[in-house]
């Protein structure tokens, strides 16, 4: 048994791993969630604005991070939008505007009461990395003077009296890196004091516990704190629930699970066998 | 649901007591829940707001005025249904004829920041209650308030204090140790591990890897980590052992050759220096990973270190260089694959640390009298934490007990978090 | 080896026919579009094509899409491509990271010409041709800004650099990059990075609750954090021997620094398996139709 | 000349950038500057595009090794360069449904958007989602308690990973009353909210004074290295 541990095959690992993602993710495995304080605090803070605020919604990732952020992305997007949040798209990625994009045809597939240029309008992408964030919020139209389309910003109803994001009433951003919410931390909610909230990928997330909640009003870490936003979600918005796509997250938590599992046992198993080895003499 | 001990808890209250001023958040949840459950009754329209004012927003370029007002005297949150349920904020511009709506404010609320005026031009106020028996009468500022810009912004003013203040202290240490003044820097322990390393690795007849990280010369943990190369040099070349370096930039590649040659040059070993084991592999990621991982595999080095910038290839490293049983040594600034070398190698260089251990090593007076200008930093923080705690402690205590002083704490308090470390100007 | 590339051809066989089968009886990896005319123009409508699940494929205007049901077939190839790095380095990874490398940097220029130099550089310069051309949605009329013609001139300057000769000529515009991070990082990370840590680290660390009893779980938090923080500011701090007091107190620092990164490694882990059941998630429902956690193709 | 203009340069926008935080009256000089640099920033893209294609041309004529791979990623650079400026395949908008150069790049059903959505997208995604199976092998064979810290390293490891899970919340309900906060969701979010909390404002804070002395050094001409070696 030792010998076998001791030379095994790392191929066989990666199979272990991957079946432990896989089967959940075919039987479809769901546990119900216990929202932790933390999230809990993200969700009233978007919950709390009066209906119709207005919402910075800065999306900051690729596809290499959508599968931890698209869930929270789209339930943050489905929260303003039941609220009937004014939201303003824009990205720091320049393989960003794609991701912006799916959350506007949810908008559009989910929500078809709410219409472009009036209760959201997709702002796209601007270089610049931290760049566009000093000039938009002293001044949007300095750096963003239409959308995506090329609709002037004075053309549309949301837009025509918004002069930068000091405006706005709080700035959610999903971000996987940099540019991203330390930025916004940086140069938007720290000199002017605008409410942010923060969902952002499990590598960054324990660097931004220390903003939390001058700076920042709360932080979804990574997928487990998605599900547990959506799990808040379907609570309050019971409406929601005939709708498999707001389970997006839920549904990522059985592969967590199992995989969670299978690692810590990997490291006690790899542990084990270092320590008898050790013991034997021969490493 | 919620534990008493949970800590988080307690942040999130701290929270909402501290920073209320942020969001009206018990306003719109109350607004809302009282609109949704009681339909609009007859009722007579509310009373109008007094004491309107609109003055200049302090410390902008001038684009902003504050206005305020007290409250209808129909305003009362615990009426049901309340009889004003919001505020609307109308303007124009001196001497245009009609007022039109900037914005609306829940009940109880008695300012409003208008963000979007111009410069140097005059505007007129009306502020109206709004309930569900109709609006009230509107009320128009007697003075016309002019936006200007000011020539200081004083909320900021302690914070350029504090610029001056680390600006100075590095500044003044980068001077001193330039003037030739010996500066102390602790001892780092990790670079007794590269000593180490490079002696077992002779001992055993095995080479030494030497991997600079994955980033350009730009990066300051490249220049960092081609420090550290030059001692692991010095000391291969002093071992008689042999030293390998595959690098992901042809730009590191040339810069630790020169490094090398030069340290083995500095022990008298010039004819040791091989330059085709510094070589360069590619620049993509994992295709350099992919590499690497190879040659460890191939050639089991007895030690290997990784000095620089490292994204996810770190874990192949380690987990490849740990599967022939090489010493490990690291040293790196990004805090996302720190854990993974803790775990995976003997000796870790933890970020400013390894910035310390190159500094050290390169004996550059800027280098180490920065270092010390950051010191002085990390000091103010420690005075201002514990001066502040002390306060707050007396503080929370007074306000309890029966201990004196409560008030002196509480106004010594609000001057360190509102206005030195906050945003409230320089003096109370 | 014989035996493995035998083992690997009979399992590429293997899953080549399972597809095949599933192909046959059930179906996979089709992607339907409706078309939606948005506008009706002398050359004719303006059709635009929107990707719908496929349980709408009988509805009106829905179509099989050829190009993008490729396209499927090519990203599932792409995914198990970059897969097949676990097994180690191959041809097939390598083709797979050639496109990938390629396709990026492209895509970057592509997103940097379009939203920065027309949206922002050529609209202040030449508004007048940019209204007739790119940006129609620009109001009449507008003059334009020459101060982006120092930009203009730092960009040429900075491609100076592709040049043979000359290459001191992009020092000039790296030097208003480099000066221009440094002068707004310096203000920022103090502000938010350095003051408001000071600020967000105050507290009593003595706590009471409402009712003014002692509040034992509250005080040991705060006075875990302030302790913490010093702690780890010990560890870093270089002008002082780690020896005898200090030398115990930075101890206390690695200790913390050590949970810290645990509470980090722990994340990435999470993140990390997350990104994989993603992918995961596209073979077995997008490319398989294995499962249909979202009833894409209900009542198929 | 080739080395004090860019130090000038360099000291000037930075210190006008310091003063637009504080002095309103710059604050417009601070955001011209931004603008600028935001066209730099997206010139420096161009940069890349051309070196990456440059490099590769030198493979290819030199017929190093792997000069094959450098053809394909020429190809898809050229290729993605190409239907992307030429806005391939983009239909025009309802805005302006006569002009299909103002509508998106990245229009849904456009060429660019093909090969984001069918290469790009795949290919990055699951570059990173590689790492799932090499986290696993080095939790196997790499992740030793060798000594103390790797040992307090790993324990907090474990429970964070299983805090994160359902099974960490799971053991509330088990155990008895007052004794919930052993379980491990709530142990770990007592280490996010404190001891992480506290480690990682100690990083940051180190963090904002090294990013400050490194600005100050470049803004004073003390630091020039990116200025590189050499003259020219």
């Amino acid at each position: 048994m030792y010998q076998f541990l001791k030379t095994l095959d790392r191929r066989w690992i990666f199979l272990l791993i991957l079946l432990a993602v896989a089967i959940p993710i075919y039987w479809g495995w769901q546990f119900p969630e216990r929202p932790s304080p933390m999230v809990r605090s993200v969700f009233e803070a978007i919950e709390n604005l009066p209906d119709g605020s207005h919402v910075w919604m800065a999306y900051d990732y690729d596809p290499g991070a959508q599968g931890e952020l698209h869930p929270m992305a789209f339930a943050f997007t489905r929260q303003c939008a039941l609220k009937h949040h004014k939201m303003y798209f824009m990205t720091l990625w320049p393989q960003g505007p794609p991701m912006i994009q799916e959350n506007i045809d949810l908008l559009k597939r989910e929500f078809p009461d709410l219409t472009y240029g009036e209760d959201y309008v997709n702002l796209g992408y601007r270089p610049g990395y931290e760049g566009p964030i000093k000039l938009a919020v002293t001044d949007l139209r300095s750096t963003i003077a239409a959308d995506v389309d090329g609709t002037s910003l004075d053309d549309m109803p949301m837009t025509a009296d918004v002069k930068n994001i000091q405006e706005m009433d709080l700035i959610i951003n999903t971000s996987a890196g940099y540019p991203g919410t330390k930025e916004w931390v940086l140069y938007a909610s720290t000199p002017y004091n605008i409410p942010t909230v923060a969902g952002c990928t499990g590598v960054q997330s324990p660097y931004l516990y220390p903003y939390v909640p001058r700076q920042l009003n709360g932080l979804l870490g990574a997928i487990k704190g998605a599900a547990e936003y959506e799990f808040l979600l379907l609570e309050a918005y019971p409406e929601l629930r005939e709708n498999p796509n707001a389970r997006e997250a839920l549904r990522r938590m059985g592969p967590q699970l199992l995989a969670h599992l299978v690692i810590i046992a990997l490291i006690i198993v790899g542990n084990i066998v270092y320590f008898v080895g050790r013991s034997r003499g021969d490493m | 649901m919620d534990r008493s001990f949970d800590i988080l808890h307690f942040a999130f209250l701290s929270f909402q007591s501290s920073v209320v001023t942020r969001v009206n958040v018990a306003f719109g949840v109350a607004l809302v829940s009282m609109l949704m459950c009681h339909p609009v009754l007859a009722q007579s329209s509310p009373q109008s707001v007094t004491d309107l004012v609109a003055k200049d927003h302090p410390n902008d370029v001038g684009t902003t005025l504050d206005v305020s007002w007290s409250l209808s005297p129909d305003d009362d949150p615990d009426a049901d249904p309340p009889a004003v349920s919001t505020y609307h904020i109308l303007r124009k511009r001196e001497g245009d004829a009609e007022f039109t709506k900037v914005g609306e404010v829940p009940l109880q609320s008695t300012s409003f920041t208008d963000k979007n005026v111009e410069r140097k031009q005059a505007y007129l106020y009306q502020v109206v209650a709004v309930g569900p028996g109709g609006e009230s009468a509107a009320v128009t500022t007697t003075e016309a308030a002019t936006p200007v810009m000011e020539w200081f912004r004083t909320d900021r003013g302690w914070l350029a204090v504090f610029v001056l203040l680390i600006c100075t202290a590095v500044t003044t240490f980068i001077v001193i140790a330039k003037s030739g003044r010996e500066l102390y820097i602790r001892n780092i322990p990790g670079l007794e591990a590269v000593d180490e390393a490079v002696g077992r690795a002779t001992e055993m007849g095995r080479a030494c890897l030497f991997v600079p990280g994955i980033q350009d010369i730009n990066d300051i943990q490249t220049v960092a980590g081609i420090t550290v190369l030059s001692r692991v040099a010095s000391l291969t070349a002093e071992y008689g052992a042999r030293l390998e370096v595959p690098t992901a930039r042809s730009l590191v590649m040339t810069t630790a050759r020169e490094t090398v040659e030069a340290s083995y040059l500095a022990e008298g070993r010039p004819d040791a220096y091989r330059k085709d084991d510094i070589y360069y592999l590619t620049d993509e990621q994992f295709g350099y990973a992919a590499a690497v991982t190879g040659t460890i595999t191939r050639e089991k080095p007895a030690a290997c270190f990784y000095m620089g910038t490292f994204y996810a290839e770190s874990l192949l490293l380690a987990e490849t260089a740990n599967g022939v049983g090489a010493i490990q040594v690291a040293g790196t600034a990004e805090p996302a694959q720190l854990p993974f070398f803790v775990a995976a190698c003997d000796y870790t260089l933890i970020g400013e640390e390894f910035f310390a251990a190159s500094a050290y090593l390169s004996g550059e007076p800027i280098q180490l009298g920065s270092l010390r200008g950051q010191d002085v930093g990390k000091l103010l923080v420690a005075a201002l934490v514990l001066i502040g705690c002390g306060v707050a402690t007396w503080g929370s205590v007074a306000a309890n007990t029966e201990l004196v002083g409560g008030e002196m704490a509480a106004s010594l308090m609000s001057f360190l978090q509102d206005n030195v470390l906050g945003s409230k100007g320089f003096l109370p | 080896m014989e035996r493995e590339k035998l083992f690997w051809t009979a399992l590429m066989l293997l899953g080549g026919l399972f597809l095949a089968g599933r192909a046959a009886m059930v179906g996979n990896g089709r992607v339907y579009v409706q078309a939606e005319t948005i506008a009706e123009t002398d050359a004719g409508p303006v059709v635009h094509h929107r990707g719908v699940p496929p349980s709408q494929r009988s509805e009106a205007n829905v179509s099989l899409s050829w190009p993008r049901t490729i396209g499927l077939w090519v990203a599932a190839f792409c995914t198990l491509g970059i897969m097949s790095f676990v097994l180690g380095d191959n041809p097939f990874y390598k083709l797979m990271e050639s496109i990938f490398v390629g396709v990026s940097a492209a895509y970057l220029m592509v997103a940097g010409f379009w939203d920065e130099l027309v949206q922002n550089l050529f609209k202040s310069i030449v508004p007048g041709l940019m209204r007739n051309s790119f940006l129609p949605g620009l109001e009449e009329g507008l003059q334009p800004d020459l101060t982006y013609l120092a930009p203009l001139l730092m960009s040429i300057m900075m491609l100076w650099r592709l040049a043979p000769k000359g290459a001191w000529i992009a020092r000039w515009p790296l030097a208003f990059f480099i000066g221009a991070t440094a002068g707004f990082r310096l203000v920022s990370y103090l502000e938010s990075d350095f003051v408001q840590q000071i600020n967000n680290t105050i507290l009593p660390l003595i706590v009471y609750t409402a009712d003014e009893s002692f509040d034992v779980w509250g005080s040991l938090r705060n006075s875990l954090v302030v302790v913490g923080v010093l702690l780890g500011l010990v560890y870093f701090f270089f002008s002082v021997p780690h020896r005898g007091v200090v030398g115990g107190l930075a101890r206390g620092g690695v200790w913390l620094l050590m949970i810290t990164f645990g509470a980090s490694f722990g994340y990435t882990v999470m993140g990390r398996i997350a990104l994989l059941a993603d992918r995961l998630q596209f073979l077995f429902d997008d490319w398989l139709w294995l499962i249909d956690p979202t009833m894409q193709r209900m009542g198929m | 000349m080739k080395r004090t203009v860019p130090m000038i340069i360099a000291a000037t926008t930075g210190f006008v950038l310091i003063m637009s935080h504080f002095i309103p009256l710059s604050e417009e000089w601070g955001s011209k500057a931004m603008q600028w640099f935001n066209v730099l920033a997206a010139i420096a893209f161009v940069l890349g595009g051309s070196n990456l294609m440059r490099m590769n041309l030198q493979k290819i004529s030199d017929r190093r090794p792997g000069w094959g791979y450098a053809a394909v990623t020429l190809i898809a650079f050229l290729v993605t360069l190409s239907v992307g400026l030429l806005k391939v395949g983009v239909q025009p908008t309802s805005s302006f449904p006569t002009n299909a150069w103002a509508a998106p790049y990245n229009q849904e059903g456009s060429s660019l958007w093909w090969l984001y959505e069918y290469l790009y997208k795949p290919l990055a995604s699951t570059m990173f989602a590689l790492l799932a199976f090499f986290i696993a092998s080095a939790a196997f064979r790499a992740f030793r308690a060798k000594n103390p810290e790797a040992i307090a390293l790993l324990s907090t490891a474990f429970i964070v990973l299983m805090g994160r899970t359902y099974v960490g919340g799971l053991m509330r309900d088990i155990l008895p009353r007052g004794m919930e906060w052993l379980s491990f969701d709530s142990m770990t979010n007592y280490i996010m909210g404190v001891f992480n909390l506290a480690g990682m404002r100690a990083i940051t804070i180190g963090i904002a004074l090294g990013v400050a002395s490194t600005s100050l050094k470049v803004l004073l001409g003390v630091d020039r290295s990116y200025l590189g070696s050499g003259d020219d």
